[in-house]
């Protein structure tokens, strides 16, 4: 394997990035709302959300983006690779990110709400100053531990014809038939992107238990 | 629009995608009663007085789960007959199934024992009891009910994952629909119902867990 | 679509194979190249306009096409009557011979031969379909993901065989050199290229195109630059698979 | 506050109660635990619905739409027994952000009341600190000058000595004297007797969702004339 | 016990201390929080280790060795301040699992030792309930018939009240105080006076981790002769 295959993957790398900003991008926004729809207190909206969730966590990704990818343009819908990979993330990481922060909104304290009512602070400032900014806080750890599966579920891409690292993994042995070096070299950089953010999501956890009172 | 839906394939393929549906499930439980295990066994070995045994514990927890599950998959299918075991496509798949699961499992069950009070093990060792009998009787079980559900969802996601082991040819749904779709080219037709399938699976499974939780986990708590 | 929209859109989509050299693969420098690709190259020159391939895989090439992501197909596709209900080939343009690899230790004469053995495939290719056919029943018939895998498993002796085409050896004796040798010829196969069924337009112009470059020695120059072998003469009709519209 | 209901799902948590308090006055609120405080203040500014009855403050009909509430809220402040500071902001963002959110106060201006508010209750110097780093006292003092930066006509408090401990009683105690004194309208569930006695206008004694009994603070301790409220302040007196 | 020091880190936690309990002996431990009192139990059956000095149990010398520690928890029972009961068990099992994994009791022999024992701290009408659906007060009687079980020759008592409500106290002083009649050995922390007059033969006053008096319960009351005991004692009469 020489240095042309390797910057060929390190582009790979780049798309795997990407896509990963993408569906980590769409995902936190739109995540964001299903959150605060699954907490608004009206059962219409949460039971919505709750099927929303329950639906994509309960669905592999692959089929997700095949469906998304394949099957829109047959309703009409032509979205461009881009477009379907980004509407594909955006809907698995807004199920699971939408979860996460849910948890985080339910563990700040009744009595935080309550307070903010009191001062009379209207929904959008007690959500924005009061409530998101400790719920965050607390599902810090485990955001960043979606963050580093949605990376590594990047690799599915594929199937709508994105080169990204996987796929650029398996191009190389195709072409030079040492797929055990291919895709050792491919983990490895798969490692180098994830584990620096496992480490950085665990120190955050250890903090975060530390007492803070 | 120039396609038409056509379903009959995927009628006639149905008994086969049923059966791909058992084959999936078989992986899924395998991998995780492995991945149980490896989790609680981990747990216990990542806290031994022995360094090299934590580093070790620690090394295989971080691999597996900062790689993507396919190269791990294709990693135990071809690196295992280098050193003479070989396996044939679906014992290889509930390994690396297990192996995978089994390192999420132990991060999870171990936050599971850390949360245990203290009170408890002095409890234990103040009755004369060893740490192996501590560990076993007194801490596990409420460890596990602790992290229930995170450790349930991660199966859940393990059944998921199945659908990857399609690419050593393991016995599963997505190898089955992946058959019926090279016979009559209806891929969307075909995804489209094993998606269905799919999450009738998982949802099936997290009916499952919470009736284990009833039988096992049901004793009253403050 | 018809070959008129593409030259009103300036630029034909061409869903090609992305990683099964020599037919059609990203080159490390990220380029499209293969047969197919010079092919299509040609093809566009054929319409004006500007050529983007669409990379595909085994998997994914059929649904790329039926659900309008590309305007034709040059991906390899070997012509077989069951396709030819999903899909619309045109003439074919290439041949390609399926075949059986294994070491030289292992004996293999005829199809029966094949029944105690494991034989790798890429699943869903042509030497899927072949092998399956004839292979006798209860045959262990490992349909893998793509050719790298079914070749890797043959090298790392997961399987004792595999159903390749004419390029597989090639490959093996890059990975161990020496050790492998075509044991069975199954079947010449044909490809062509594909549009969607119906698409009467498209066909003609993808049918008169193939027969201008055979005709002009074009065709001939490609298959000589990656086969290094004498092309047989193709067939003027394939049982099952029609070459134009209806 | 005329007669009011208020059901929990079943349980009928206040029942037909009916209350006036004028401009100015203190009003003390004892009784059992479960008797429904709580419940009945937190119905005055809105953190509960109401099912019958009727509720006006300063004028303002306190009827379900957004807007009477806000109005209301506005005019209320309201002290927690478990402080419910912000934990991610300083003691001063705590006093800041209603002002500005709210009332769109400039922040400088903001600020500039906030001190004020924090000198009053005597924690000025605390001002950059995060409620972790204060004791129970502090932090229930800011709580205090929090609800007073919003210049707020009436105060509700509940039970605001009872997390703390005996030494900082007195300090929270001693700052919400002072308000008295300064004329605020103040509605306050507690057991500090020595507080009621020495501040509040009225004492008002409920048990099972109603009032039973209503007396100046001198006359309830000295004779209360309900059985119910004899066997409380019984209670209560032995414990200290 | 004789010369033992402890350190937690850089924290000097016992300096020096000697205590030695006759078979049948009641002591009461008392002190100042912080003292060292919980620690020093703790180290009795060697829930702590110690960096000098010797303890002796029933003749068995405390090293570090596994069968050392192993030989001595059996002998001595413990009951802690937050009962520790196993949330997953019924109380019968809370009872049986010592016996049968440590000394290897048949289940059906277990269960009538545990149903004994459960008589004798007047709860046995629970044996088929889970911690969680009792009262403080019965949790803490299951922790003592638990260590009962393991028929220890000494029980060591850490503040066993001090999590219950006032009303639970005395059941369990009561059940203390007959165990105290049948001759046990015992070691308990603990702040009920009227227990320590009641049963102790000695008081041991701890200040700083050193034992700072020792004497017969009614002489310590009556007259300490450390100041700081005097102070102590003040202040808790203070409380009552
Ligand atoms: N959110 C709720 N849902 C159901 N019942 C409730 C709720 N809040 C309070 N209650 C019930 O309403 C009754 C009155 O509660 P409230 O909190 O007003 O009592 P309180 O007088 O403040 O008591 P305490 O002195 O314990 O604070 C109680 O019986 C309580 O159980
Ligand atoms: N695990 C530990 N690590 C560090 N210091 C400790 C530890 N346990 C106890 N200490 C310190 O040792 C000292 C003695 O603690 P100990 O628990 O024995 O006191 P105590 O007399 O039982 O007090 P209390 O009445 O509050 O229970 C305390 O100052 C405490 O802070
Ligand atoms: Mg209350
Ligand atoms: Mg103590």
């Amino acid at each position: 394997m020489g240095w042309p295959e390797f910057l060929f993957l390190l582009e790979g790398m780049k798309w795997t990035i990407a896509l990963s900003a993408i569906g980590f991008i769409g995902g936190g926004v739109v995540g964001l709302a299903v959150a605060l729809a699954r907490t608004s207190g009206r059962p219409m909206l949460e039971r919505a959300t709750a099927a929303y969730v329950s639906v994509f966590q309960g669905t592999p990704l692959l089929m997700q983006l095949f469906v998304v990818y394949f099957g829109l343009v047959l309703v009409g819908l032509d979205l461009a690779p881009w477009e379907a990979v980004a509407l594909g993330f955006t809907l698995h990481a807004s199920a699971y990110l939408g979860d996460i922060w849910r948890g985080g909104i339910e563990a700040v304290p009744r009595g935080q709400m309550e307070a903010a009512r009191a001062l009379s602070l209207g929904y959008v400032s007690r959500m924005r100053d009061v409530i998101l900014p400790q719920a965050l806080r607390v599902s810090l750890p485990a955001t960043i531990g979606f963050l580093v599966q949605l990376i590594k579920g990047t690799s599915l891409a594929s199937i709508v014809g994105f080169t990204e690292l996987a796929r650029a993994g398996n191009m190389v042995s195709n072409q030079i038939f040492k797929p055990l070096l291919v895709f050792g070299i491919v983990g490895a950089m798969y490692f180098a992107l994830c584990w620096p953010l496992s480490l950085y999501g665990s120190w955050m956890e250890r903090r975060l238990a530390a007492p803070t009172r | 629009m120039n396609y038409t839906l056509d379903f009959g394939p995927v009628v006639t393929g149905l008994p086969d995608l049923l059966k791909g549906c058992a084959g999936t499930l078989v992986l899924a439980v395998s991998g995780m009663v492995i991945a149980l295990v490896i989790g609680v066994v981990g747990v216990v070995l990542r806290e031994s007085p022995l360094r090299p045994l934590r580093w070790a514990v620690i090394a295989f927890v971080e691999l597996i789960r900062n790689t993507p599950f396919l190269v791990q998959i294709y990693f135990v299918f071809f690196a295992l007959p280098l050193i003479g075991i070989r396996l044939a496509p679906t014992p290889t798949a509930i390994i690396a199934l297990g192996l995978n699961g089994g390192a999420y499992a132990i991060e999870i069950i171990r936050g599971g024992v850390q949360s245990i009070h203290k009170g408890q093990v002095e409890a234990g060792f103040a009755l004369g009891l060893h740490k192996r009998d501590v560990f076993r009787f007194i801490v596990l079980r409420p460890a596990l009910r602790a992290v229930y559900p995170s450790l349930t969802g991660q199966f859940v996601m393990l059944t998921l994952t199945t659908s990857i082991a399609s690419a050593i040819a393991a016995y599963e749904l997505t190898s089955v629909a992946k058959l019926i779709e090279n016979e009559s080219f209806r891929s969307f037709e075909v995804y489209g119902t094993i998606t269905v399938l799919y999450f009738l699976m998982s949802w099936l499974m997290m009916r499952a867990f919470g009736l284990v939780s009833r039988r096992y986990f049901s004793y009253p708590v403050k | 679509v018809t070959p008129d929209q593409i030259k009103k859109r300036g630029r034909v989509i061409i869903g090609i194979q992305g990683d099964n050299p020599p037919w059609g693969y990203v080159s490390s420098a990220g380029k499209q190249e293969g047969i197919d690709a010079d092919i299509g190259e040609l093809f566009g020159k054929e319409l004006g306009v500007a050529v983007q391939f669409m990379p595909l895989e085994v998997a994914n090439r059929i649904p790329a096409l039926t659900s309008g992501r590309c305007d034709v197909l040059f991906a390899t596709m070997a012509m077989f009557p069951d396709r030819a209900k999903a899909v619309q080939f045109s003439k074919p343009y290439v041949a390609n011979q399926i075949v059986l690899l294994a070491p030289k230790t292992v004996a293999v004469k005829t199809n029966a031969d094949m029944g105690k053995l494991t034989i790798a495939v890429a699943r869903g290719a042509a030497q899927d379909t072949e092998v399956t056919r004839n292979a006798p029943p209860g045959t262990n018939i490992l349909r893998l993901d793509g050719d790298a895998a079914s070749i890797q498993a043959v090298v790392s002796g997961q399987a004792q065989a595999v159903g390749g085409n004419i390029f597989y050896i090639r490959r093996l004796d890059e990975a161990k050199p020496g050790v492998f040798e075509q044991k069975l010829t199954f079947t010449s196969i044909y490809n062509g290229a594909c549009t969607r069924l119906g698409e009467k337009e498209m066909n003609a112009f993808i049918n008169d195109f193939i027969d201008k470059i055979k005709a002009n020695g074009e065709l001939r120059k490609i298959t000589d630059k990656w086969m290094k072998a004498e092309q047989p003469p193709m067939p003027e009709r394939i049982e099952g698979v029609s070459f134009t519209a209806s | 506050m005329h007669g009011v209901d208020k059901w929990y799902g079943d349980f009928h948590a206040l029942k037909g109660v009916t209350l006036e308090v004028r401009r100015g006055e203190k009003i003390v609120l004892c009784g059992p635990s479960g008797s429904g405080k709580s419940t009945l203040i937190r119905c005055i500014n809105h953190l509960e619905t109401i099912q019958k009855g009727r509720i006006v403050v300063d004028g303002i009909a306190l009827d379900d739409s957004a807007r009477a509430v806000d109005a209301v809220r506005r005019e209320v402040g309201m002290v927690f027994q478990s402080f419910n500071l912000f934990p991610h902001m300083t003691v001063l963002e705590n006093c800041t952000l209603a002002p500005m959110r709210v009332r769109g106060t400039k922040k400088a201006e903001a600020e500039a009341i906030a001190r004020r508010y924090l000198e009053r209750v005597r924690i000025g110097e605390q001002a950059g600190k995060y409620p972790a780093q204060l004791s129970g006292g502090q932090q229930q003092r800011v709580a205090i000058a929090r609800a007073l930066c919003m210049e707020p006509k009436v105060m509700l408090f509940d039970e605001p000595t009872s997390a703390l401990d005996p030494e900082m009683v007195k300090e929270v105690l001693d700052t919400m004297i002072g308000l008295a004194r300064d004329g605020m309208t103040m509605v306050c569930v507690t057991h500090e007797m020595g507080f009621a006695r020495q501040v509040a206008d009225r004492v008002i004694f409920m048990a099972d969702g109603a009032i039973l009994e209503e007396a100046a603070p001198e006359a309830f301790f000295r004779s209360p004339q309900h059985p119910r409220a004899r066997t409380f302040l019984g209670e209560i007196l032995a414990h200290h």
